[in-house]
């Protein structure tokens, strides 16, 4: 805990920095060092927590009506300390970077904003009572308002951050309304008092568990309640979206399994619920990603698809404990926790890359660039790991959770009960494998490869090492992780039986994470590297005995081709976009030569903004009762009054 | 003695890579019998993988590593892939709980790199054809998924030498024989759409704008090429190996026997492709995803039967 | 003649006045109706309670003076700065305000035979009640701000002769202070309407209503 | 003695303000009184119950907390007037400053006053007093704000003293028992003639409601926060209307010892729903930022009422919510002030990007934002939960949802003006008018305190508070967490 407070204060003590010294050169660096020491500091306990299995607390004493502040790590939030520390460091330094490409006013105020947001994260992660939990909570949400709202001066941004305030402050209403459920029975407000607090009736129970899909569920962003999540992570600085798909929507997926562990298992009901909303959100997260031509939105749909199969692996393991199968359980749950830290990883290499691209062309529509793996290899480097991982080809992170969360789909299809139809969601998990494919494909290849398709792509210089370091350093611990399995499973394991409930000791995590077949993947990498290199040794000699030739690329009968004839984002995603129809939120026009599509978000444009519009309607139709006529208002006293005596009367009668 | 059955297997594992090229000439030669046309001939594509092996190599000037990687890439894929498949009918060198979402995905990392390879031309023909395959792909991914997810739920089995190799496959022959038979029926239509054959792809067009496979490779010459086809070719026989071990379920035979069985389904693949081909004209693009999901429906229906 | 004769037939003359404001237009004639009323009123304090206690003395002085004479004297005098004879477009008629007064009046009555009795004299409830009614009557319906201020005066009478029953009950001091507060809010009133003449060269409150949603 | 000191050093203060000769003088009398006040309820807090004029002035916990708000509040707002008075004052702020004195003493005396009579003098010299401060601008529209604000708080106020005299009713002749006197009626609450009682609190939910500005009786609200001067508003939405509550409060307590609950609580929510509903309806879409704090202010007063209606826990919300609620009010208030100040508009439209031109009031209008919309970690969202979960331990489900739902409406139209004149940039860029004024430390030092005690309240409440808190909610029906 000591060790957690020190990270916090030195996070806290880089912001004053980079305040203070907002005029100073060193000042950025003295603020990198700051937070990168900070956040090592905040990883040490979280490690600890996760590897030993056991929690540890501190309590504060205060005189609110919540009682005492309780703050703590525990298996679960150790696993998202982990990712917030890791991705929060890498970003905050490549934010200096990023940042250095504005102007200074503008660079300080997002550092020290994203140094307290860490923080503000973190506490979040580590309250152990209601007004801690709900205080960081907000804190987060306004630090993160006003990061989105750091290049303010564009309408995009305000009215992203519009959106978002509002879409978090509605979550954050649903969250009062879940805890004063769960406070009912209890008057002390410490999580520790509420888990006791509703064992007994089953509509408190209900109530919380809806309540909570909603309140964590804008805040995680998956379909229906996405809406938000597309325009403020394009419209905040690229470390910022790195932040907030790596960490602030997890934290909503923190808060659901918080949740679960809180109220104890929860009914089959909502595990159905859960699975069902996941694999929904998988899809239709995938499908939109795939029609978005601005790549930070595309990213941003992505992260929709991804919380979508985290929701899937914690429906399966809802559905476990639900119908008494604890391993199904705790492979769902720590399925979803260790696609959790995965996804935050490669999201974060993948929006950072994108920034790159971002700052090097100014632009963020792929139909204007191409090419550019020639210029920003190291980018593309990073890039290309990070699309792979989060395709979830093997050997790298993204595979192993995918096949984890397989593997619990599969195994719930042996059981004999209701669960087994709990298998009919493999086939969509495939599907979105493949969709996610083709998306990055069309990313990495309309972007990074074939020829400049405007002067914007042609001007693009080496982004530098600030911009490139972070990705490429999450990139190797993708690969880390993709290839070694076995050091990582077991805590995510550990963790789920938390949430579970099952009590799951280091050694015995160890055995299962092996059962599994944590080690065979390692030696599946092992044989995919022979097998790569004997081959490339094989094709080296073929090469030396034949000569090698530079040539355009063939064209048909065009005599020089030009980049106004390859293939468009638009035109490499209708195909797939046709097949979905309308689900596919697009409107595509069809010219004579040039065919393109603009994305549409159904929620958003297609549910919310009308129904605010009737809301507002309606409002206005109320605009006459304050017309400005004092004896019209005297009416309305009288009447009042009136309406009163009448109640009196009524009461009266009723005695 | 666990090192000989390894060696067996490695052993097996290079038959079929030998046999692999042979697949696609059978499919051919059984056309020009169908359609009555003097064909090539079954070694054709032997010839040609060592015409090309011995040519030259273009590179397009558009293009970086990721287009030289390609080939590497994707013929190291499929043979990791054919490593995690029980070819002898037993064991796979490979096998592990949940393998068969490996042996999937690895298929796909091939896919990637070569479709991007296919974009790294900056051709607009390549363009086309990895937008076709991508989309293709995807759906057959979701098909070949529900084949799997039946099988595991026949089996309760999570690795493919599990559900291939073990007497469960053969047991689940004996109680639901119609719902193994449309998984192959369901599995073949997948195995043409995924190997590019006809209805999905015609391999042996000259228009590049219907083809899907052969204009993604365009811009690739000599031994690249060869190392390409060839990798096509392997993965024909590895999926059709699958197919072939669904199909007839070999615990307790020989050795011997079990190899044979493996390579007469094989040439029953390869028959099979050819027959098809020699019938069914290619389908217009818009009609192919229509008849994934018909193959996706084979095994659909099947994964239904298993799970009540 | 017994006491409580005398204190009924002065109720009856304040429900008389109470109708003479609503069915005249002249606003003096408003005026001297509220004159009236306040001086019967301090007659009526008297009159309830033992006239022999101070409290009762000083309290019908006190109410004699503001309501009888000051208020209505300050009234008149915004009435001469305004230039104002008469409530012109009552937005009820004459007649029908009179009617609906009557309607009060009964009303009134109903409301107080279902609440218990309170004091010897079972007129005053009711009439007290009507007076208030009465008095929102007035202010609802009155567009001139000098009328409104009357039925505000009426509507005070009304609470104020509700409040005698508790005369012997509540001290002399607050009696007092409300009196003086009442006083003080008509003469903030009275000053207002003059600046609302000097505004807009007609205190009629009809045109007051530029402060709306629009 | 001290409560005697308490009420009269502000009005003698106010009697000696007119006639001082010169500005400087007259304001810094001003700030002098306030802050003895200050110190002397300071002083109230060490000392428990202290009493006087046998018991008709008693420093008990509700009375002391809203006593505690005001002064706190005057000080912030006297500080501010100086701010403000140096930069435009007609006739040097005589009437204002004695106004303002004048308006101090009423509330003092209804905070302290324990007879009934006395607390309904108290709220009607609160009326008198602030009419000539709203009128501060002398046009025509501060004119039409201050003839509603006068005629209609007057009918209300009258609606109240009818309930004083019902109240008086009820209470039957016992030897040595004071009419009128809370003291003596809870004492014996038992003997009160529950009809007339009834008609009593209803009376005087008309009235205080009136006071307060719940809907409907809320239409003078608008029209004159939007007219008088920010920092009139300040006073009127933190402590004016607060002093109304305590009003029904006394009421209510009333109620409560004579086991009315049933009968008040349906009529509290209904208030409270009402409120909740007009002020989102017109908080929506609402161009000017006084008239939308002003339904802001109808919003929380409805909180209030909702709070003591659902009862249990969410009496003890609405007692603390008294307090969040005058703070955060006050603050707004006078922050707008000064923007107001820097555009010579209270136009939303015209204010628009603050963030360049007054930074400061520009962040303390963030903060803000979400202070009074009871976003944690501020005070308001403890108050507010408290009331929600009281709603639901009561199993008012409904009440709740709406409650929560009304919320979030209210939070989008405050937002979006808000963050429109903090961050927004358009076709109007915000104009510095003439004679604009700069965020100087006097117009600021107020609202920055202010802040920092919302924030406090939000995390910290000292013991002595909680305890007032706990035994004001046990008075009126209700139980502390």
């Amino acid at each position: 805990m000591i060790l957690l407070l020190g990270g916090l204060s030195l996070l806290v003590a880089a912001a004053v920095v980079v305040i203070g010294m907002r005029n100073h050169r060193r000042g950025n660096s003295v603020f990198a060092t700051l937070v990168v020491a900070g956040c090592g500091l905040g990883l040490v306990p979280a490690v600890q927590v996760l590897y030993s299995g056991t929690a540890i607390t501190a309590v504060l004493g205060s005189a609110l009506p919540g009682g005492d502040w309780i703050f703590g790590i525990d298996p679960l939030s150790a696993v998202f300390l982990i990712a917030l520390f890791g991705v929060g460091a890498a970003a905050a330094v490549y934010g200096i970077g990023y940042m250095a490409f504005d102007s200074r006013s503008a660079a300080w105020p997002c550092h020290a904003l994203f140094a307290l947001e860490l923080v503000a994260l973190a506490l979040v992660l580590c309250a152990q009572a209601i007004m801690p939990f709900m205080g960081a909570w907000e804190l987060m949400a306004i630090g993160s308002l006003l990061l989105i709202l750091t290049e303010y001066r564009h309408a995009e941004a305000r009215r992203a951050g519009l959106i978002y305030i509002v879409a978090t402050h509605v979550g954050t209403l649903a969250l009062f309304a879940m805890f004063a459920v769960l406070a009912r029975t209890s008057s002390d407000w410490s999580f520790s008092a509420l888990a006791m607090g509703t064992t007994s009736p089953s509509g408190a129970r209900i109530a919380v568990l809806s309540l909570a899909l909603v309140g964590f569920g804008v805040k995680a962003g998956f379909v229906p309640l996405h809406f938000w999540l597309p325009p403020a992570h394009a419209a905040a600085p690229s470390h910022v979206s790195a932040l907030f798909s790596g960490v602030l929507i997890k934290v909503g997926v923190y808060g659901l399994l918080r949740v679960i562990a809180l109220v104890g298992p929860p009914p089959a009901w909502w595990g159905w619920l859960v699975l069902g909303l996941g694999l929904s959100s998988a899809v239709l997260g995938v499908l939109w990603a795939l029609a978005q031509h601005d790549i930070k939105r595309l990213l941003a749909y992505h992260s929709v698809e991804n919380i979508g199969i985290i929701l899937m692996g914690m429906g399966a393991g809802a559905l476990g404990t639900a119908y008494g199968h604890p391993l199904l359980a705790i492979l769902g749950y720590g399925a979803a926790l260790l696609h959790t830290l995965n996804h935050a990883l490669f999201k974060s290499i993948l929006f950072l890359s994108a920034g790159a691209v971002y700052r090097l062309t100014g632009t963020r529509n792929m139909e204007e660039l191409g090419g550019l793996a020639r210029r920003m290899p190291l980018t593309w480097l990073a890039f290309v790991v990070g699309s792979a991982a989060i395709i979830g080809v093997p050997p790298l992170n993204g595979f192993v959770s995918e096949w984890l969360v397989f593997q619990t789909l599969f195994r719930a299809g042996f059981s004999t009960d209701a669960l087994r139809i709990a298998v009919l969601a493999v086939p969509g998990l495939a599907l979105v494998g493949g969709l996610a494919l083709a998306c990055f494909v069309k990313v990495g290849g309309v972007v990074f490869l074939g020829t400049p398709r405007t002067s914007r792509a042609l001007i693009a210089s080496r982004p530098g090492r600030l911009l490139d370091g972070p990705p490429l350093v999450l990139a190797a611990v993708c690969v880390f992780i993709g290839c070694l399995p076995v050091l990582v499973l077991p805590p995510m394991l550990i963790a789920g039986a938390f949430v579970a409930g099952v009590p799951l000791l280091p050694p015995d995590a160890r055995a299962m994470a092996a059962a599994l077949g944590a080690k065979e993947i390692s030696i599946l990498a092992a044989v995919f590297a022979l097998a790569a290199a004997g081959i490339w040794l094989i094709a080296q000699r073929l090469h030396s005995t034949a000569p090698l030739r530079q040539s355009e690329t063939w064209s048909g009968a065009y005599q020089l081709p030009s980049a106004r004839m390859q293939y468009t984002a638009s035109s490499f995603a209708a195909p797939l976009l046709e097949i979905f129809g309308r689900l596919s939120g697009v409107r595509t026009h069809r010219g004579t030569s040039v065919f393109h599509s603009e994305p549409v978000d159904l929620i958003l444009d297609g549910a919310v903004l009308p129904w605010w519009a009737v809301i507002e309607r309606t409002a206005l139709r109320l605009r006459p009762l304050q017309q400005g006529r004092l004896s019209r208002y005297l009416m309305y006293v009288i009447s009042t009054v009136v309406a009163l005596l009448a109640y009196l009367l009524v009461r009266a009668g009723g005695r | 003695m666990p090192s000989s059955e390894f060696m067996v297997r490695l052993a097996t594992l290079v038959i079929v890579m030998m046999l692999a090229p042979l697949i696609p000439g059978i499919a051919s030669r059984t056309r020009s019998i169908l359609t009555a046309r003097r064909g090539a001939p079954v070694w054709q594509l032997y010839s040609d993988l060592w015409k090309l092996l011995r040519r030259g190599t273009v590179y397009s000037r558009t293009t970086t590593v990721v287009f030289r990687l390609v080939p590497i890439a994707l013929l190291a894929c499929v043979v990791v892939a054919a490593s995690m498949l029980p070819l002898d009918g037993r064991s796979a060198m490979l096998r592990f709980p949940g393998d068969v979402v490996a042996f999937a995905y690895v298929l796909a990392l091939g896919r990637f790199v070569l479709v991007l390879g296919a974009l790294d031309t900056g051709s607009s023909f390549e363009g086309m054809g990895a937008s076709r395959e991508v989309t293709f792909a995807a759906l057959v991914e979701f098909g070949f998924f529900i084949a799997l997810a039946s099988l595991s739920v026949a089996t309760h089995e999570l690795s493919l030498s599990g559900m291939l190799g073990s007497p469960a496959l053969a047991h689940t022959w004996s109680s639901s024989a119609p719902a193994v038979i449309m998984i192959v029926g369901g599995l073949f239509v997948l195995l043409l759409a995924e190997c590019s054959r006809s209805p999905v792809d015609d391999p042996t067009t000259h228009l590049e704008l219907t083809m899907i496979h052969e204009v993604i490779v365009l811009d690739h010459s000599g031994p690249d090429l060869a190392m390409i086809l060839y990798a096509n070719a392997l993965k024909l026989s590895v999926i059709g190996a699958l197919l072939a071990r669904i199909a007839m379920p070999t615990m307790d035979l020989s050795y011997a026997m079990r190899l044979g069985v493996l390579v007469t389904g094989l040439f029953a693949v390869g028959i099979g492709i050819g027959v098809v081909e020699s019938t069914m004209a290619r389908l217009r693009l818009p009609k192919v995803p229509l008849y994934i999901a018909g193959g996706s429906a084979l095994s659909a229906f099947a994964l239904i039967l298993l799970l009540q | 003649m017994n006491i409580g004769k005398f204190a009924e037939l002065l109720l009856l003359l304040i429900v008389l006045t109470d109708f003479a404001v609503l069915g005249s237009s002249r606003l003096s004639a408003c005026i001297r109706a509220i004159a009236i009323q306040g001086v019967l009123l301090g007659v009526l304090s008297l009159v309830i309670d033992d006239p022999r206690s101070v409290h009762a003395m000083a309290l019908a002085a006190g109410t004699v003076a503001i309501k009888g004479i000051v208020l209505p004297f300050f009234l008149r005098w915004a009435m001469r700065e305004a230039a104002v004879r008469r409530e012109v477009e009552p937005a009820i008629g004459y007649m029908a305000s009179l009617c609906l007064g009557a309607l009060a009046v009964g009303a009134s009555f109903a409301l107080a035979n279902r609440l218990p009795v309170i004091t010897t004299v079972e007129l005053l409830v009711p009439i007290a009640f009507a007076t208030l009614i009465i008095g929102l009557l007035v202010l609802v319906t009155r567009s001139k701000a000098i009328t409104q201020v009357v039925g505000y005066l009426i509507l005070e009478n009304g609470v104020y002769l509700f409040g005698l029953t508790q005369l012997s009950r509540v001290p002399f001091l607050v009696e007092i202070g409300v009196l003086l507060d009442v006083f003080v809010a008509v003469f903030v009133m009275g000053i207002v309407v003059f600046h609302i003449n000097r505004e807009f060269d007609s205190i009629s409150a009809a045109n007051l209503v530029e402060l709306r949603e629009s | 003695m001290l409560l005697l000191a308490i009420l009269l050093i502000p009005a003698v203060a106010a009697g000696l303000a007119y006639p001082l000769p010169r500005r400087g003088l007259r304001l810094s009398l001003l700030v002098l009184t306030s802050v003895i006040h200050l110190a002397l309820v300071a002083v109230l807090w060490t000392t428990p119950d202290v009493t006087a004029l046998r018991g008709w002035l008693v420093a008990d916990p509700l009375g002391l907390i809203v006593l505690t708000l005001v002064s706190i509040l005057f000080l912030a707002a006297s500080i501010y007037a100086v701010g403000l008075l140096r930069e435009e004052s007609p006739r040097g702020g005589r009437l204002f400053v004695t106004c303002l004195l004048g308006f101090l003493a009423a509330t003092s005396l209804v905070c302290l006053s324990h007879h009934f009579a006395l607390l309904w003098v108290g709220m009607e010299s609160t009326t008198l007093a602030i009419a000539p401060l709203i009128f501060h601008r002398h046009d025509r529209r501060s004119l039409e704000a201050v003839w509603k604000y006068l005629v209609l708080s007057s009918v209300g106020i009258a609606f109240a003293l009818l309930a004083v005299f019902l109240l008086a009713t009820s209470q039957p002749e016992l030897p040595g028992v004071r009419a009128l006197l809370l003291d003596d009626i809870l004492a014996n609450s038992h003997s009160l003639e529950k009809s007339w009682l009834r008609a009593a609190y209803v009376f005087a939910l008309a009235g205080f409601g009136t006071k307060m500005g719940l809907a409907p009786l809320h239409t003078w609200k608008p029209d004159t926060y939007g007219e008088a001067p920010s920092l009139v508003g300040a006073l009127m939405s933190g402590a004016l209307t607060s002093c109304a509550f305590l009003g029904l409060a006394r009421f209510t307590e009333v109620a409560v010892a004579a086991g009315l609950t049933d009968f008040t609580r349906p009529l509290l929510i209904a208030f409270g729903l009402v409120s909740l509903v007009i002020a989102a309806a017109f908080i929506i879409g609402q161009a000017d930022v006084k008239r939308l704090l002003a339904y802001s202010s109808v919003e929380h007063m409805g909180l209030l009422v909702l709070g003591l209606g659902v009862g249990g826990i969410g009496v003890y919300g609405s007692v603390l919510h008294v307090l969040n609620n005058g703070i955060a009010k006050g603050m707004l208030f006078l922050v707008v002030g000064n923007l107001v100040l820097a555009t010579g508009s209270s136009v939303a439209a015209d204010m628009r990007g603050m963030l360049k031109l007054r930074p400061w009031s520009a962040g303390l209008l963030l903060l803000g934002l979400f202070a009074v919309t009871g976003s944690p970690p501020f005070g308001l969202f403890v108050s507010e939960f408290s009331i929600v979960s009281g709603a639901i331990r009561q199993d008012h489900w409904m009440v709740a949802a709406a409650m929560l739902v009304l919320l979030a409406i209210i939070f989008v139209g405050i937002g979006g003006m808000f963050l429109k004149i903090i961050f927004g940039t358009g076709t109007t860029t915000p104009i510095e008018h003439e004679k604009a004024t700069g965020d100087t430390a006097l117009l600021l030092v107020g609202p920055l305190v202010l802040a920092g005690l919302v924030v406090m309240l939000g995390v910290y409440i000292p013991t002595p508070l909680q305890d007032s808190l706990a035994r004001a909610a046990q008075l009126l029906g209700g139980i502390a967490p």
